[in-house]
């Protein structure tokens, strides 16, 4: 039935009056996500899209008892908004805000600890089981039920995992997107444990990018995981511009960080399949699978 | 953004970290006086350039007089700059900083930065700094040092006095580091900093210490946070086509290739850069387009790829979500060419929302493009159009 | 809608076509001075109510004096007349309409109409004309002739004079029934009219014509063409309930079970009430909601089977298209029950665009309803919620 | 493929501009329908949707080669629209204008006679083959691809209609909204012809209701016609109201018009199979084709 999300996730939205978030919880809603409320501070008593609207997190949680929360609000407060869904002991929170300052991360990372909260994001397209419940920005099209779990920092090429994955008739189990952004919540590991773990997924497709260290531990994951899954990999920048680099990407080099070469040979070490391009991702996955 | 050596040693030493006294100068003559306002018998004449390596390159002289300081900011200003991380194209040096030269007898590698791993703030520091740390640290790793601070309690004083210890350092010495990291630490919290790096931090003879060089990288994302960071940045450094692209909220970096490349999504630009690679092709740039983007700056981003004389083709690539839309992009590539001329074969790969509008944008506009069906054909259709591999 | 008989002869007149004189009246004090003013021996005094069949339900008298006209309204003017087509309960007279009778020696049926099967205008004649037109028709079909009429030519003398034939006439009276035949389908393309019946078209022994009764539809959907007949509509004549689903577009009519129906779309309404009969239920109306509806308008339509105390369940049926939302139809229900109570059991059932937001609509605002999946079920809980079979 | 339209017919609007024109032919666009243009009097030269707007049907015609155009206006300009593009020679003509005086219907029928044009309509809801092809006002959801030709007076019953084949795992390959209006242009019988004769179809739904004589000549029909497709009806109304009733129904009943027990007998009689009830049209096609 796919991981984080199913037919019976409640859902609150924080910032649902907003345009963008109106718009798509609207259409999660025609989708089959069982929306219960929003959080939008001041708006508290007031309805929208037919949902109570309440001040805070912590009334929205103990009205309407929601499984997760979706963060649709502005960089100036998401930190705020993803550390009151933690105190409020929300099991998933899903940030979609692009560019939240990444110190307020650091701050939101520190939250989570000790919580039992996932928080996924933020600058997350997303979690969607297909046909089942979608909870963020991803379009509805192309995806269809299936086999085949995917997990990404980037959203435009897990909609092309997706657009692939349905093309080949494999589908998805769940599709998550991690976020691209330095410091976030739920990483590829957590991912691949909940996808080796799931009935409705019979690989995974994991896909990454240049910076951070999250390959080489997704790779470092793998290689003692006991699941036996097909896990397919693509990691994009292997011919990123290096751009006029101060110290920063000195340092990353420091740890060894952010090569896109070291990461792949992590991960084909490891195991996993590595697409020989990001066209190639859906047909390859097929071939694990059996397929021709 | 970046800020300039000497603009993040101004506001270092406002947070009590010792820094040589030291003017910005922009002509040699400025640089002269300078000189001789700083006072004493030695000063560095520094490239104010935002790239690292700029020692082994030229843009580092130390000079006895302040005559001297005016010549070595002469043979500097208005040159191009080449370090290891510019690119062939090098840097435009538009000013120097002049500082009084201190006597070293130790060269300490002090760093703090966010570690994405464990997100949290990390300093880094090795006993071996200077130029070559990158280098050093490559074949030494133990050499390098790490402190995680916890944000929920702070840097912690004996923390910081056990990572000056494990860089050999004892006494008020080990003190000074510790105060000196207290200082770059506030520094980074306050200013929403990602990278504080302090290479060399200088220990004289007398045990005292000295940053002599800092790269400072505060986190776009919270500039909101500080208007007077904004004041900062340096369009005189970067060339037209960036500022263009920086004021149209476009992620846009020059490359060598013929093929402009506009994309939606940074992770799908970087794919097809590989793709490109992969086929033999080349990309003119690299170019992200916010699911927020307006036609507008659709129609900036292509008009500048449209503007160089370079790019033999252009390739869009879009994938339409619940944000961004195909028909946005298509407006935008209907605008530019409509202003800018549709003279280079330009190659479409739209899909998910909005990919049926967006064609016939672009119809009804009498725009000629190629459309293709996947990444691969994309990639293999913008490399024919610019003239092949 | 449905001109009273006055009032299609009062505009056939003006086209041409004989009738006798006649006067309105309310009251039985004007039906007397009717008679008086019209002058004559005998009159014959007709109630103006929109159904057929009034001569064998009382709803037609002969008098011979202007008293007895008097009398004859009395005993009709208030009392709700039931014939063959009003149902059981019948139609209040709230006017009579007071005519010179005229003596008859043939009488001829005489209609013009849409043939929907050829989308054309067609005229129906027969020459056994009176109240019985649609059994003789039954008995014996071969005795309604008919003219079908190309729109491009219109009506053609020759044509009508041959259908005057095939009812037996010549002469002068074969010439009267053409001319009254031009001016009917004069009147019918002027008018858009749906239907003009003339039955009995009277010939009397000297050969004249008089159209004796008069039906008249007028195209509801044409209206706007007609802003006269708009104050026509006779309010007085319908209860008002159907003045309130008039007012709100709605598509109502009253029934006599205990179920409340609301349905979007006719023929689904329709499909509804048959499968309530089917499983053993009866509808108290039927109600039909248009694409364009307001929830102002839906919420006015389940106020109104509220407030029916015949209704002991409703059920709600709607399948959302392009136009029509579900939720639409869910925030009407919310409104009208906030407004006039949720006290019976309500059974809806929504499919198609907007179920979602349908019932997030009805749990938001506290409304209690019971949802059924699909058509079969939808009829059967409500039959169960309004007592069973 | 379908009957009436297919992916590659090229359709233009009569009435774009206006709201809800707009609306669904954005909505016709993403689902694949190959708009070429507008037609909006004394908009000529301006452009909607991306999409180019002529004064007259001839110019949008001499221009962009439509196979059909759909009508969008208002109801006093609806029979003008239609016979401006019946004199234009587009192939096909679907008026979803609701409320069209009939007398303007007598003329449009009249404009039809000797032209090649197929007309739909009016208070058409459309023609959609599923995937492919959709102009009108029906939803997306829920129709599917598949093996049933639908042909409906009634929207709603439509609706119905395509839901229970899409349950039972039928689909749809056309469905056709013919309209209730009392004059109007592809009949029954046109529809059956055409589904007849298409591959893709092998079965139809007939949905009729009370009222004119459409069923009974459907009815004559198909006891004429020599295919061996099942054809399931559904005639509503059996126990419609009576209303209160003046000259018009009763000089329907002169002709036996009307009257839905004998339009099923009619239909029974001719070899369609008759659903017991409108909830029951999906199943009983699916049995009719060797389903249980």
């Amino acid at each position: 039935m796919g991981i984080l999300i199913d037919g019976d996730t409640k859902v609150i939205c924080q910032g649902l009056t907003g345009a963008t978030a109106t718009r798509l919880s609207e259409r999660a809603i025609a989708y089959g996500t069982k929306m219960v409320g929003g959080v939008v501070p001041g708006k508290g008593g007031q309805s929208h899209l037919h949902l109570p609207i309440f001040n805070t997190v912590a009334e929205a949680a103990k009205e309407t008892q929601p499984d997760a929360s979706a963060i649709f609000v502005p960089p100036v407060t998401a930190a705020a908004a993803m550390i009151e869904a933690i105190e409020a002991e929300i099991p998933l929170v899903i940030c979609v805000t692009e560019r939240v300052p990444v110190l307020d991360m650091v701050r939101v990372k520190s939250a989570l600890e000790g919580s039992s909260t996932r928080l996924i994001g933020p600058n997350s397209q997303g979690v969607i089981t297909p046909d089942v419940c979608k909870i963020g920005v991803m379009p509805e099209r192309p995806h269809t039920p299936g086999r085949v779990g995917i997990v990404s920092r980037s959203a435009t090429l897990n909609y092309e995992a997706v657009d692939q994955t349905t093309t080949v008739h494999l589908g998805q189990s769940t599709s998550v997107g991690i976020g691209g952004d330095p410091v976030y919540g739920m990483s590829f590991i957590d991912c691949l444990e909940l996808f080796f773990a799931d009935d409705a997924t019979e690989g995974v497709i994991l896909i990454g990018e240049i910076g951070g260290t999250a390959e080489e531990e997704a790779a470092a994951f793998l290689k003692s995981a006991s699941s036996t899954k097909p896990v397919v990999a693509y990691v994009a920048g292997i011919n990123a511009p290096t751009d006029r680099r101060m110290g920063h990407a000195g340092t990353v080099d420091v740890f060894g960080e952010g090569n896109v070469t070291a990461k792949i040979e992590a991960l084909d070490t490891a195991g996993a399949i590595i697409a020989p391009s990001a066209a190639d991702m859906g047909t390859t996955m097929r071939k694990a699978l059996g397929g021709r | 953004m970046n800020l300039h050596e000497y603009q993040a040693k101004e506001l270092l030493k406002t947070y009590g970290m010792p820094v040589p006294p030291g003017i910005a100068a922009s002509t040699p003559d400025e640089a002269d006086k300078a000189a001789a306002t700083l006072g004493g018998t030695a000063w560095v004449v520094k490239a104010q350039v935002h790239a690292g390596g700029r020692g082994r390159a030229g843009g580092v002289k130390i000079v006895k007089s302040s005559k001297a300081a005016g010549e070595a900011a002469a043979s500097m200003l208005g040159t191009r700059l080449v370090t290891a991380q510019t690119g062939a194209l090098g840097i435009e040096v538009k000013r120097v900083y002049v500082e009084q030269a201190c006597e070293v007898a130790k060269e300490i590698y002090l760093a703090a930065l966010v570690d994405r791993s464990i997100g949290r703030v990390a300093f880094l520091a090795s006993s071996e700094g200077g130029e070559d740390i990158e280098e050093a640290a490559a074949a030494a790793p133990d050499k390098i040092h790490k402190l995680v601070i916890d944000p929920k309690t702070g840097l912690n004083d004996t923390d910081a006095k056990a990572l000056a210890a494990d860089l050999g350092l004892s006494g008020e010495t080990a003190d000074a580091v510790a105060t000196a990291m207290a200082a770059v630490y506030k520094a980074f919290l306050e200013n929403d900093a990602s990278l504080i790096e302090i290479n060399p931090l200088a220990v004289t003879e007398a045990g005292d210490l000295f940053a002599l060089d800092v790269k400072m990288i505060v986190d776009d994302n919270a500039i909101y946070r500080h208007p007077e960071f904004e004041k900062l940045w340096d369009e005189a450094e970067v060339s037209a086509e960036e500022i263009e692209a920086h004021r149209h909220e476009l992620n846009y970096v020059p490359m060598d290739g013929n093929i402009g490349v506009m994309v939606t999504g940074a992770g799908l630009a970087l794919a097809i850069l590989d793709m490109l690679k992969d086929q033999g092709g080349e990309a003119a740039n690299f170019m992200d387009v916010r699911p927020v983007a307006t036609r507008e700056q659709v129609a900036a981003g292509i008009k500048m790829l449209l503007a160089n004389a370079k790019v033999k083709a252009i390739l869009v690539v879009t994938i339409g979500g619940g944000v961004l839309r195909c028909d946005t992009i298509a407006e935008g590539i209907a605008i530019a060419c409509k202003e800018a001329g549709n003279h280079v074969p330009m190659i479409v790969r739209a899909a998910g929302t909005g990919k049926e509008l967006a064609e016939l944008a672009l119809n009804n506009q009498g725009v000629q493009v190629t459309y293709a069906t996947d990444l691969a054909e994309a990639a293999q259709l913008a490399i024919i159009a610019a003239g092949g591999t």
